[in-house]
């Protein structure tokens, strides 16, 4: 058995009065590509937003390579409100940022791409070297790292060629074709140097060859930056022909795990996701 | 490859014409009056350019929109003032204040570099609590801190160092600065005499040039690309690893730091200053600057602050004479109508030219190049179809 | 019978992406019509566009004979089409009645019957009248949104996504009020994820597939289709 | 007690000035709930109707000027947003705000050069400009009318809103522009009418106002509107109810500073209140939360 990349231990995150996520655990090894599937709203958005810190969980804690992104349990106004399970089983608070995730290694793709409009493919790439500089600011504007400076772009070229936007590279990322986008966001991704990559819906809105195409790109990144993946996508094609493992989730949920085969089959999915049947 | 040598070209031009241009000021100077129209633009102009830039670089490169530019424009001011007043004028300036706390001064390029210090550490403390807020309430918020810190500038109790609400005046302005007296020194050498060269221009333009030359070169390191990371899509930016609150921060630092700079160099040139001018119409007339440029363009800004310095201090001054033609009174003309006219053409830009002058292009020799270049290949066609 | 609804040719792009490209739809008086696909194929921006919110690139839209296309919505909504928003998107601000009655925004006429109608239609809205929208729950968010539009008295009404994030009872009971609407002689334009629900109801089916027409059908009869299994549960492949 | 009895004049300032903060604070709250923009140039609104009333009551008996000046005012608040806002309408946020300072800009120079740059006398309001004498102390009969006439207003345009057809789609309009286009309210209209009421105000507050200085300058409008804008930032902007009791804290602090002799400091504590405020609770007192959604 290959060791744990991410854990996720009774995460619960309610919102006013909402739960989003319910109580889920899960995990993902080093090496796997997972899938999270379920229903419109049924959580999985905020599921990524809480390991990457956009969201603070309410309750529970979430671990990255055997360190802890975060631990948290229901206070303030929370304390009342909580309507979540295992309310006394965390006492510490451990609340990482966004951006110190992205450092120990957690990259992301947004549902409606994020890309950053005014700039080029090229720069869109670049930008998210930022994070691994040595330079200072002193030194960043004298140009007293221009040696650091020319490999962060011959890095970024060489990621560009890999993703196959080399030639693009001086394009504006919004003039991209949508696959292409969708492509450029994932290796802008890559460019923080990630252990874990978290994909949500990379194929909305691709036709099934692009769907295809992707489900090769994945496989190939995985490969070649020795990247474990964790992903939410509703193209079910993609979803069982990439997925080592695959958890479902409705309402905030877990409702099934197990590999493709196992998940295709089981009832509660199919019900969450074909919808509920006349004669129930 | 060819990036490079677009590089090149771009640094070799710009390097002959920074050359020239300075040359070309002290030809100004030699053969025009001081007083000659044309040097209170360009002085002006380039001190607003600087302020223009370090505004853009918050609000157009970082994408916080902050309103605060008069308040540090005002802390540089003062820091200089404060600092280089002679000893022995000090009694006079604080007449009522029995000469004032501060018996020492120092020199003028230091106490300028302080100036922007000053500045910068009032950001800092400022920025701890308010740039956490979003768009309007930032702006707002800075707003507000620029009105504390004219009230405080103007407080009775501090005023053996500010001087209270009264003028601060016989600090080195800008044609009694060290530089200023060599260009002297060297003109009268060559000439016999000093005859109309002050100098006073050219060291605005070299102050403010170094100054807006830093910001650019930090707009292109990796910390402007984060900036405008920022700018774009704060969620996705942190998502990056890159850490907002400390970028908001150097940004907002850096930006009050040439602000303060720029207020230190607007005192020079005004050689009197009274807190109760940094009011907030200030920052919004530094804000439009920066529209009509192009938010997000430093050649844009810089264009701008000279055409906003020159149609108001100068071209459209006409208008504010009554003027008599065949014995018949022009209509409208009086005084105040230029600003009306000035603010009609302001309105205009902003509705029908969003963009600006520029946008958020940038004005480079090898872009003017080459558009020269492609209007010129393009119309070669045209012509042979024609023909 | 004839067709409440023609839309022909239909391009729509945002910034640059053609969102829908080229989608042509019929809609026959009476009937519950829907469209199914996945995200981003285009559902929504179809009935945005109906419903004169989002301006095509191109498109006729015939509405009873009469085209529709550049109108404003207040015209489109006072000549009977009505849209249920999706997600919900009830005025959170405002209390279900007063909800209601912005539903009738452009009626003069008395709304009493209306409001008796839809009461009878969800009797737990008539319980919270005075309640404000946002502290209702999401299943009554959606019925509230469904009771809104009525209010418009429409002929034509079309509802995107009403199933989504719903429990499995609500939304049996959404589809029961969507058959019960329909029944009263207004014509259902149904955008629905839910592609089981909406196949069980609907009388014709649209499928949707990156802006395009991929399928069209009775919808029962596509129930059974094996494409459709496939595209919502990757069946066959492997 | 003393202590209050010597305040007394102040505080009866400080409410008085609140109430005519609160006029203008509405303007700015309606408008930032609908159109999530800071009008600038509310403020210029204000002094605008100063202006035109110094020249209307030259040459109108008052009974024709107040009400002309009223009807002016609304017809120039309504006129600006259909010329600097509405084309902006989808434009970013920050260029419509932009927009607004340029009309401030406008309208101040606009006024300079109609005035010529001096102080105009403001005319004095036979009704309100009288001294009386009220609890031992002596006012004008303005500060004891403002609050109660502000309060007066206030309850009609709570109730309007609350309870008409115009006010449902307003409160529907500032929720969901999309959502409201959808239901047939027409957008525009609903906009203008915002601009209507919050001009109108402006117009009252001005009488208040300037009947307790001597004259009008082109840059009056500037620090009321600035004050009344943090009112309604201080009180939650988008809530009515949030901009007057903002209103009247600042105006009654602010008069108090002045009794303690801090008057340099008058201005600056509103804006140190505004940022403690800020600090604290980003949304103000009444306000609303707002989540970004990813």
């Amino acid at each position: 058995m290959s060791k744990n990349v991410l854990t996720l231990s009774n995460v619960t995150m309610q919102f006013g009065g909402v739960v989003a996520v319910n109580n889920l655990s899960l995990e993902v090894n080093e090496g796997e590509i997972v899938s999270l599937i379920g229903p419109n709203g049924a959580g999985k958005t905020t599921v990524f937003n809480v390991i990457t810190g956009v969201y603070e969980a309410t309750n529970g804690s979430i671990e990255l390579n055997g360190q802890t992104l975060l631990s948290n349990y229901p206070k303030g106004k929370m304390k009342k409100l909580y309507a979540g399970e295992n309310k006394g089983l965390y006492t510490k608070t451990v609340v990482k940022t966004p951006d110190q995730i992205t450092k120990l290694g957690v990259a992301r793709t947004f549902q409606n791409i994020r890309l950053f409009k005014s700039q080029t493919v090229f720069e869109n790439v670049l930008v998210a070297r930022h994070l691994r500089r040595t330079s200072n600011l002193f030194t960043a504007t004298f140009k007293l790292n221009y040696k650091e400076e020319a490999k962060m772009r011959s890095e970024t070229l060489e990621l560009l060629r890999i993703v196959g936007l080399e030639d693009v590279k001086d394009e504006a990322a919004t003039s991209l074709p949508y696959g292409k986008q969708r492509r450029l966001e994932i290796a802008r991704a890559l460019a923080t140097e990630p252990d874990l990559l978290l994909l949500d819906e990379p194929a909305a809105g691709m036709n099934p060859q692009e769907t295809d195409d992707l489900t090769a790109f994945i496989h190939d990144i995985r490969d070649k930056f020795k990247l474990t993946i964790l992903l939410i996508e509703h193209h079910m094609n993609l979803v069982m022909d990439i997925s080592d493992r695959i958890y479902a989730i409705d309402f905030g949920k877990l409702i099934a795990s197990g590999t493709p085969d196992e998940i295709q089959a089981n009832q509660k999915v199919i019900d969450a996701y074909l919808g509920v049947t006349e004669d129930e | 490859m060819l990036e490079k040598s677009k590089k090149k070209i771009n640094l070799t031009v710009s390097t002959i014409l920074i050359i020239l241009l300075l040359f070309g000021l002290y030809l100004m100077e030699l053969f025009l009056s001081p007083s000659n129209m044309i040097f209170i633009v360009l002085q002006k102009g380039v001190i607003y350019a600087l302020v223009a830039v370090s505004m853009n670089l918050l609000n157009g490169f970082t994408g916080l929109f902050s309103l605060g530019q008069a308040g540090f424009m005002l802390i540089g001011a003062y820091t200089y003032a404060i600092f280089t007043i002679p000893n022995e004028a000090r009694t006079a300036v604080y007449q009522y204040f029995g000469g004032g706390l501060i018996k020492f001064n120092l020199p003028v390029t230091i106490s300028i570099i302080l100036a922007g210090v000053m500045a910068a550490v009032f950001a800092f403390l400022i920025g701890l609590p308010v740039l956490r807020l979003k768009s309007d309430y930032l702006a707002i918020a800075t707003l507000g801190f620029a009105e504390i810190i004219r009230a405080i500038f103007q407080w009775n109790a501090l005023g053996p160092i500010t001087n209270g609400s009264n003028l601060l005046r016989k600090f080195p302005s800008l044609d009694s600065t060290g530089f200023s007296k060599w260009i002297q020194k060297i003109t009268c050498d060559i000439f016999g005499k000093t005859g109309n060269v002050t100098g006073a221009t050219i060291y605005a333009f070299i102050a403010s040039g170094i100054c807006i030359a830093i910001i650019v070169l930090l707009i292109n390191s990796t910390y402007g690309r984060a900036f405008k990371a920022i700018r774009d899509d704060e969620i996705a930016a942190e998502a990056m690893g890159i850490n907002l609150a400390k970028h908001k921060q150097i940004a907002f630092c850096i930006s009050s730091f040439f602000a303060g700079i720029s207020g230190a160099l607007l005192a020079m040139y005004q050689t009197t200053i009274q807190a109760s001018a940094f009011k907030s119409a200030m920052t919004y007339e530094i804000l439009l600057v920066v529209v009509i440029g192009g938010i997000g363009s430093i050649t844009g800004s810089c264009i701008s602050s000279f055409l906003f310095i020159a149609a108001s201090e100068w071209w459209l001054r006409f208008l504010d004479a009554e003027k008599y033609v065949g014995g018949v009174k022009v209509p409208f003309l009086r005084s105040g109508f230029r600003k009306v006219v000035f603010s009609i053409i302001i309105m205009a830009i902003v509705l029908f030219y969003r963009q600006g002058i520029m946008g958020t292009r940038e004005l480079t020799p090898a872009g003017v190049w080459n558009w020269f270049k492609k209007t010129f290949i393009k119309s070669a066609p045209k012509k042979s179809k024609e023909a | 019978m004839s067709n409440i609804l023609e839309i022909k040719n239909l391009v729509v792009s945002y910034g640059g992406i053609e969102a829908v490209k080229g989608i042509s739809i019929d809609v026959p008086e009476g009937e519950i019509v829907t469209l199914i696909g996945a995200n981003g194929a285009g559902k929504s921006t179809t009935l945005k566009t109906i419903a004169g919110i989002v301006k095509p690139k191109t498109a006729s839209i015939i509405y009873k004979g009469h085209e529709i296309l550049g109108k404003s919505p207040d015209a489109i909504v006072s000549s009977g089409i009505t849209l249920v928003p999706e997600g919900r998107r009830v005025f959170a601000n405002l209390t279900v009645k007063e909800n209601l009655r912005v539903g009738a925004y452009l009626r003069k006429d008395s709304l009493d019957k209306d409001f008796e109608f839809v009461f009878e239609l969800f009797p737990r809205l008539k319980e919270r009248e005075w309640q404000l929208a946002g502290t209702l729950s999401g299943g009554e968010q959606q019925m509230l949104a469904v009771g809104r539009a009525l209010m418009s008295r429409p002929n034509l009404i079309m509802m995107d996504e009403p199933s989504l994030g719903l429990a499995p009872l609500v939304v049996k009971s959404i589809f029961d009020i969507i058959k019960t609407i329909n029944s009263q002689g207004i014509t259902v334009l149904l955008v629905e994820q839910n592609a089981n629900m909406a196949l069980q109801v609907a009388n014709t089916a649209y499928v949707l597939e990156t802006g395009t027409v991929s399928m069209t059908g009775i919808g029962r009869e596509l129930l059974s289709d094996e494409r459709i299994k496939e595209a919502y549960l990757g069946k066959t492949r492997k | 007690m003393n202590w209050i009895t010597q305040n007394l004049p102040y505080i009866f300032a400080g409410i008085s000035v609140g109430g005519q903060y609160a006029l203008i604070a509405i303007g700015y709250t309606m408008v930032y709930g609908i159109l999530r923009l800071i009008n600038f140039a509310h403020g210029d609104i204000f002094m605008v109707a100063g202006v035109i009333m110094v020249y209307a009551s030259a040459t109108m008996p008052m009974y024709v000027s107040i009400p002309l000046v009223i009807l002016t005012t609304v017809v120039i608040g309504v006129m600006i947003e259909k010329v600097a806002y509405k084309p902006l309408r989808s434009a970013p946020r920050m260029s419509i705000m932009i927009s607004a300072i340029g009309v401030s800009y406008l309208l101040q120079n606009l006024a300079l050069y109609i005035t010529g740059g001096l102080s105009q006398r403001y005319p004095t309001i036979p009704a309100i400009s009288k001294t009386v004498t009220f609890l031992g102390t002596t006012t004008k009969v303005v500060t004891l009318v403002t609050p109660v006439l502000t309060i007066l207003l206030v309850t009609m345009l709570v109730l309007l809103i609350k309870y008409t057809k115009i006010g449902i789609a307003m409160r529907a309009v500032s929720k969901d522009f999309e959502t409201s286009q959808l239901m047939g309210i027409r957008i525009n209209s609903v906009i203008s009418m915002t601009f209507l009421i919050g001009s109108f105000l402006a117009a009252v507050g001005s009488f208040l106002y300037f009947t307790n200085y001597t004259g009008v300058t082109p840059t009056a409008g500037a620090m009321p509107g600035l004050k009344a804008f943090v009112a309604a930032v201080f009180g939650g902007i988008g809530s009515i109810p949030g901009a007057v009791v903002g209103a009247f804290i600042i105006g009654i602090c602010e008069n108090i500073i002045k009794g303690v002799g801090w008057t340099t400091f008058s201005d600056a504590f509103t804006f140190a209140l505004l940022i403690i405020i800020l600090v604290f609770k980003p949304t103000g007192l009444f306000g609303e939360k707002s989540t970004d959604k990813v």
